[in-house]
């Protein structure tokens, strides 16, 4: 076995000695820090154009009115910003939202990861996908032309426009969301947990119930709080299904606005010019934006803690 | 849509410079000039949405049998909202349901901008219907002043909760609820400044951008009323019934026959309008191209859409501004 | 409370008048296509201790959840043949597998406590099977740890959590929370696997002293810790039961070649 | 535990209540699926007659019975060839950098914190950021590159954490095997580890664009015209797209009834692309997975 | 082509005239606090099998992984002493890591082919060494594979994917890969370890036939191997050299007690 002289290792010595290939060391990393940073970049961009509009508009309001008081009415001649009643839309129609989410979204878990079999489980995920992959537009338009004449042909006081409707559909939307990050927490907590409470007799249900959610707690509190998260952000199913009423009320047949649906409106209105109420847009969104980074960190600090436990 | 900015069409006049023969139709129009060229670009609209859907429909028939290469884009942010995009440059046409306001001229003024490099064109005649559900077989007519009485603030009560009772006895004792465009509409300064003569509107009143929104509303609440074009009635016939109002002769149905500076409904009757950036319309070939067809067409597409058409005297005026232009 | 005073002879000679509480007949058991357990036949005796020896892979652990019906949770799992636990046919479908599991205790090889307070997850069995009454507890708990030889080291602490106790006091507390249920029979499988030296001899001890009360089953990879525990032991290969035997016969006179070569660690 | 009749009785009560409790949630599940259905029959039923031919191959148009969508696809189609190397190249530098150089640094934890908080952000407030800087600082308008990089922004995150996830998956040994050979780092990734992670960032990029394709509130805020006629034919031309069409239509249907119809026509060509999207991602999960 | 047509004995003495190709020189490896190589000081000629042999942990991987300096993808590992390849110092800066690895070769315990197909896999060496002629690389995968007594079983088959071959021929192509490019020195750790017994000799009889063209370093587990293939043996134990010697020496007439005690499996 003798080594036929092809000449390889010259060649491949030569070609170590190129420098080229020590400039293709260097430069990658610098490229490739470069597109990492483009991540923060857009953070920086987020806050910078919130926080100098943001800025502008409190030159003009005073910062204790937009958080207090509870008449918003941008285009009047005399002008009120408060927030309140954006903020009180949001909350509620993510309130009626997590009412649907989470029972179905929580059950569904516990159904997905304690009670059924491989194929039901193979059979069910993908379609809890589907729903997690449908646009919002589209589930604006079913409330918009499927839910909310339901609803009104059961409760007849129901405006034509309510948050009832869109709050309902945004808690279907989200089922997915809390159905399998739950799912997560719930099947990561190790099998030899149920062994050791079936051991001693106890049901599937004793076993779910005092030993797998307890132990999953934190796991699927995360997905709560991400999913309110997801509720404050939504902006099409709310624009479309709950109006854009200004007034401040707890009447869930009337017609409320969110903080997202206010942007939008305000953005397909008058985004024109450097208007109180064109900055009043910013002030919103840095409003939303605190808010639904506020409930992602909770959520991570959870979820964080909740990994440390096993 | 909002926030078109009109740096997008200054690119696209050299475009247009090419003399490539026309392959468009010259449909029913009598244009003077021999030779179509080929346009391209776009033309941004903006303003009312009273006029939105008589200018989309030209808009619409520009573009499907004049230019198919030119984009006309007309948005229906309201009057006030077109005019506050106009006078910085974002528009090409700001669409208006009221005259521009001295204020307004004075911020055109600011920018460079004087009302002689400004053409306005009114288009048609709308008449501002007030609207009820059609469940409401009361109120089906009403004197003018008890519409103005009604939607004054403080007029019935306090806290401006009205009940239809309040207006006239053997109506319901129930609340009535107030809507109307919000103020970056047109119809909303027109109500308040013509018709109730710059008196407050009720508190109560619920104000909102879309008109469809209005209609939506209106249609799903029996004790609903609502004020806004004529246009946004006719295509909704079926699911609001319009206030007969009485000026004194009798009560008055708003209609085509009864719209117009002279007719019956002339209290109720405002010209509609579209301003027209002239400095744009020299530099852009097609905004001049458009504009002339929106002379040509306003009349011919106006009753369709719930308008009763401007005097061709008037509109061969606009003409002849026009001509100065090029 | 010295439980372990003095450590008695462990070789037992098979007693036939006890009574037999667990009757295996002719049981064979696939996962899926492959046969994990081939025609046992077996009988464990009241309070004695029987150890399950035999190489890795021999079905030790598929027969012992078997008895518990825990292989169960496997759903490629197919059995025929029979087990009577006191006369009655544990897959008979009148016999829910929760009662079974309360008169059949398990131990596991790796401790695995509830992420609870100590006390709580040797309250656990008790609560799920109704005993509500604060006082019935705590008796419960103090008598379950006692006799799980763990009440002195955690009776200061039995709020903080399982998972602060050693490896060793883990698996006493899984003892315990079997106790606290008061099965019949306590199946154990290598409950001294995961441990050290010490805990594991603590741990024998504390099956010698269970034998009292209870019918122990324990799976061992440790042949001497089958002949220091175990009144009888069956040694297992390939799914089969080779011998079974009192465990000083078994240890000292094997009737099977193959018992005799693994004993002496020839193989497995 | 010692038998007695409470007990068993408690335990028949303990057997059926586990029985009710599993039942339920089944029904509860099902809920969720029953709704999906009824969404895809109430979509289907509406919209089924209006696509056609015709709807799909003419321009947009107010008389429901001429409008077509053609505009509307190539605008989408569009948008997409903006995002999907956009998205691509940020995403997969960006997941390469952290995951083979940045490994373990405080720059790192950085980066990830940053990009999940950037994941959680609401779409409209993208839009807002779209607004601002691309259409108004950089004059973009609404043209479809304006609407393609804040699209891409959006998406990124999903992008980079699945390719994150796919070259994390790459097993050590064959870096271990390729750096044996004396390859550099950048030739063992180019090489070795992209080409192994490559259907896990493919699924990923496919996940990505089918969630920019239906994204409406950042367009929205961008300012897209409601009626545009020609067909955009390059990326600085105004554009409209699937998703704000529906929005648009489901907006005018109070004016115009058949507009609804329109919408739901819409609806189920955006359902089929994303149907088929979606598919594409799962053959390529299962097709590649675990090779080693 | 039949290479492998008689066995050579194996038990050569350590040749002094052969070249020194690795001179390793009191060095001493630290992962992060805990030291796993102490003073090691060993050489190995040129064209020479040496194995080292040692219980588990002793530090036989950590050394081997030295060699080529793939050690050092550890961030914890603290280096000092010296390494000499042919004379120059392995960890001089002037020596990037990619030259010493493309002359000193390393077969790894676990087959670790690429994802690829069995030509790209063994092509991947010369290609990223700048090598694109489709011709050479034909004629170096062949050679290779040849070499790696792998032709005859894939020559049809190039194109397909390496996962579909066994774990034998896995290595064996993880072998040709490292021929490719020519190495002076081929490392390998444990390379039959995941194999069976037939695999393994072809890998023992390949590992034969190498070292008439390579200097070969071989840890194993297995004495008998040890003792089969390889003409020094260094035997290491808790990080240090306990004894190194000519592979017969140290089998049949160890010098140091340990040494003894290991070969004879009272330990390990
Ligand atoms: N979940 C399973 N699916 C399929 N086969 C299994 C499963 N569990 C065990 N087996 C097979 O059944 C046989 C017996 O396994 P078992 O775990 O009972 O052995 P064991 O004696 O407990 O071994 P060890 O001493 O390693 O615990 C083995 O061949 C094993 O491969
Ligand atoms: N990545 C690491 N980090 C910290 N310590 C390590 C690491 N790798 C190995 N060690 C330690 O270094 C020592 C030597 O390990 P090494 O892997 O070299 O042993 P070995 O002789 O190859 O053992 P085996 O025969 O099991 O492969 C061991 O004590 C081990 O715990
Ligand atoms: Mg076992
Ligand atoms: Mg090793
Ligand atoms: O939309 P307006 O016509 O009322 O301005």
């Amino acid at each position: 076995m003798v080594n036929n002289n092809l000449g390889v290792k010259e060649q491949i010595q030569q070609n170590l000695q190129k420098r080229n290939k020590r400039l293709m060391e260097k430069a990658v990393p610098a490229l490739l820090f470069t597109a990492a940073f483009i991540s923060v970049l857009t953070t920086i961009g987020i806050v910078l154009t919130l926080v100098f509009d943001t800025m502008q508009f409190f030159r003009h309001v005073p910062f204790w009115e937009f958080f207090t008081s509870t008449k918003l009415s941008p285009l009047s001649r005399e002008p009120s910003f408060g927030i309140l009643p954006l903020i009180n839309g949001t909350i509620i129609s993510s309130l009626i939202a997590m009412c649907v989410a989470i029972p179905i979204g929580l059950t569904s878990a516990i159904y997905l990861s304690e009670y059924a079999s491989e194929r039901v489980r193979k059979l069910v995920k993908p379609m809890m996908e589907v729903l997690a992959g449908i646009p919002t537009i589209v589930y604006g338009f079913f409330a918009y032309s499927f839910v909310t004449p339901l609803l009104a042909y059961i409760i007849p006081d129901l405006g034509a426009k309510n948050v009832l409707s869109p709050g309902i559909v945004m808690g279907i939307m989200i089922i997915p969301l809390v159905a399998s990050l739950s799912e997560d927490a719930m099947s990561s907590v190790p099998n030899s947990m149920r062994e050791g409470a079936l051991a001693l007799g106890a049901t599937r249900l004793e076993v779910t119930m005092k030993v797998i959610i307890p132990a999953a707690i934190s796991g699927i509190i995360a997905s709560f709080v991400l999913a309110v998260s997801r509720a404050i952000g939504e902006t099409m199913i709310v624009t479309i299904a709950s109006g854009s009423s200004k007034n401040f009320t707890f009447d869930i047949t009337e017609s409320m606005q969110t903080m997202t649906a206010y942007i939008v409106e305000f953005t397909s209105g008058d985004a024109g010019s450097g208007t109180v109420g064109y900055y009043s847009l910013y002030a919103v969104g840095f409003t939303l934006f605190v808010f639904t980074l506020v409930m992602n960190l909770i959520a991570q600090y959870i979820s964080r803690k909740f990994r440390e436990a096993y | 849509g909002g926030g078109n900015n009109s740096g997008g069409n200054a690119g696209t006049n050299e475009g247009a410079q090419n003399n490539t023969p026309s392959t468009g139709n010259n449909s029913a129009a009598n244009s003077e000039e021999p030779v179509e060229e080929n346009l391209s670009g776009a033309v941004i609209i903006d303003g009312s949405g009273t006029v939105y859907p008589l200018m989309a429909r030209i808009a619409e028939e520009y573009m499907s049998t004049k230019q198919s290469g030119v984009s006309v884009q007309v948005g229906r942010a309201g009057s006030s909202a077109g005019f506050k995009k106009f006078i910085p440059g974002e528009l090409d046409f700001a669409d208006a349901s009221r005259p521009i306001k001295d204020e307004e001229i004075e911020q055109l003024a600011e920018n460079g901008l004087t009302m002689d490099d400004v053409i306005e064109i009114k288009l048609a005649y709308d008449g501002l219907t007030m609207v009820i559900n059609k469940e409401n077989d009361w109120a089906t007519e009403m004197t003018k002043d008890e519409i103005v009485n009604m939607y004054l603030s403080g007029h019935y009560a306090a806290d401006d909760v009205v009940k239809w009772s309040d207006i006239r006895p053997e109506w319901p004792e129930e609340e009535i609820k107030f809507y109307g465009p919000n103020e970056n509409h047109g119809t909303y300064e027109f109500f308040y400044e013509v018709i109730l003569e710059k008196q407050d509107l009720v508190a109560t009143a619920n104000l909102q951008q879309e008109y469809s929104t209005l209609v939506d509303l209106v249609s799903k609440d029996k004790n609903a009323i609502a004020f806004f074009g004529f246009g946004y009635y006719v295509s909704n016939t079926d699911k609001l019934t319009a206030v007969k109002v009485d000026f004194g002769n009798g009560p008055v149905e708003p209609s085509l026959e009864t719209i117009g500076e002279d007719l019956a409904y002339a209290e109720f009757t405002r010209p509609v309008f579209t301003y027209l950036n002239g400095q744009y319309a020299k530099e852009k070939p097609q905004v001049l191209d458009y504009a002339y067809y929106v002379l040509e067409a306003a009349p011919q597409f106006a009753g369709e859409t719930g308008f009763a058409p401007m005097p061709d005297a008037i509109l061969a005026e606009y003409k002849s501004q026009l001509d100065a232009l090029k | 409370m010295i439980r372990i005073s003095e450590k008695e002879g462990t070789a037992v000679v098979a007693d036939a008048k006890r009574e037999i509480v667990i009757d295996t007949k002719a049981l064979n058991l696939w996962y899926g296509q492959d046969q994990a357990l081939k025609n046992i036949s077996l009988q464990m005796s009241e309070k004695q201790v029987t150890a399950i020896i035999g190489p890795s892979g021999c079905g030790k652990s598929t027969y012992i959840k078997t008895l518990n019906r825990m292989v169960e949770m496997n759903p490629l799992v197919r059995i025929n043949g029979q087990i009577l636990f006191k006369q009655r046919d544990i897959f008979h479908r009148n016999y829910s597998v929760e009662e079974l599991r309360t008169q059949v205790g398990m131990v596991f090889q790796k401790p695995n406590p509830f992420p609870k307070s100590i006390y709580e997850n040797v309250a656990y069995g008790p609560r799920i099977h109704g005993i509500r009454k604060k006082k019935l507890l705590d008796e419960i708990v103090e008598r379950s740890l006692k006799n799980a030889a763990l009440w002195d080291e955690v009776k200061d602490r039995l709020n903080e959590n399982a998972y602060g106790l050693s490896g060793g006091q883990q698996q006493r507390l899984c003892i315990a929370r079997t106790l606290s249920i008061e099965p019949e029979v306590i199946l154990m499988d290598e409950p001294t696997s995961a441990l050290d030296p010490i805990s594991t001899l603590k741990i024998e001890e504390l099956v010698q002293e269970l034998k009292k009360d209870y019918t122990i089953v324990i799976v061992t990879h440790n042949m001497q810790q089958a002949a220091r525990v175990s009144d009888q032991t069956a040694f297992f290969l390939n799914g089969e039961v080779v011998e079974f035997n009192d465990t000083v016969t078994l240890f000292s006179n094997p009737n099977d070649q193959r018992t005799e070569d693994y004993i002496t660690g020839r193989f497995g | 535990m010692k038998q007695n009749t409470e007990q068993v009785s408690r335990m028949k009560n303990r057997l059926l209540l586990n029985q009710v409790m599993k039942y339920t949630f089944f029904l509860l599940t099902l809920v969720a699926l029953g709704v999906l259905a009824v969404l895809i029959v109430q979509v289907f039923t509406q919209g089924i007659g209006w696509l056609n031919w015709s709807f799909l191959t003419s321009k947009l148009s107010l008389n429901p019975e001429r409008a077509g969508i053609l505009g509307v696809i190539v605008g989408t189609v569009m948008l997409m060839i903006v995002v999907g190397p956009v998205t691509m190249v940020l995403g997969i530098c960006t997941a390469i950098y952290l995951e083979e150089y940045a490994k373990k640094s405080r720059f790192q934890s950085f980066i990830q914190t940053n990009i999940s908080n950037l994941a959680g952000v609401p779409s409209v407030i993208f839009g807002l950021l779209g607004l601002t800087v691309f259409s108004r600082m950089f004059g973009l308008g609404s043209s479809i590159l304006a609407g393609g990089l804040t699209m891409s922004l959006l998406v990124l995150p999903i992008v980079v954490v699945a390719s994150q996830e796919a070259i994390r998956s790459v097993p050590q040994f064959l870096r271990e095997a390729s750096y044996g050979m004396g390859a550099t780092k950048w030739q063992t990734i180019r090489r070795i580890v992209l080409p192994a992670a490559l259907p896990g960032i493919l699924t990923g990029m496919i996940l990505s664009l089918s969630r920019a394709i239906g994204e409406t509130a950042p367009l929205v805020v961008l300012g897209i015209p409601v009626l545009i006629m020609p067909i955009p034919s390059s990326i600085m031309d105004d554009f409209t797209a699937l998703p704000i069409q529906i929005y648009y239509w489901t907006l005018d249907a109070v004016l115009t009834p058949e507009y609804a119809n329109l919408a739901a026509a819409t609806i189920i060509v955006l359902l089929i692309v994303l149907f088929v999207m979606n598919s594409a991602a799962i053959f390529i999960r299962n097709k590649f997975q675990k090779r080693y």
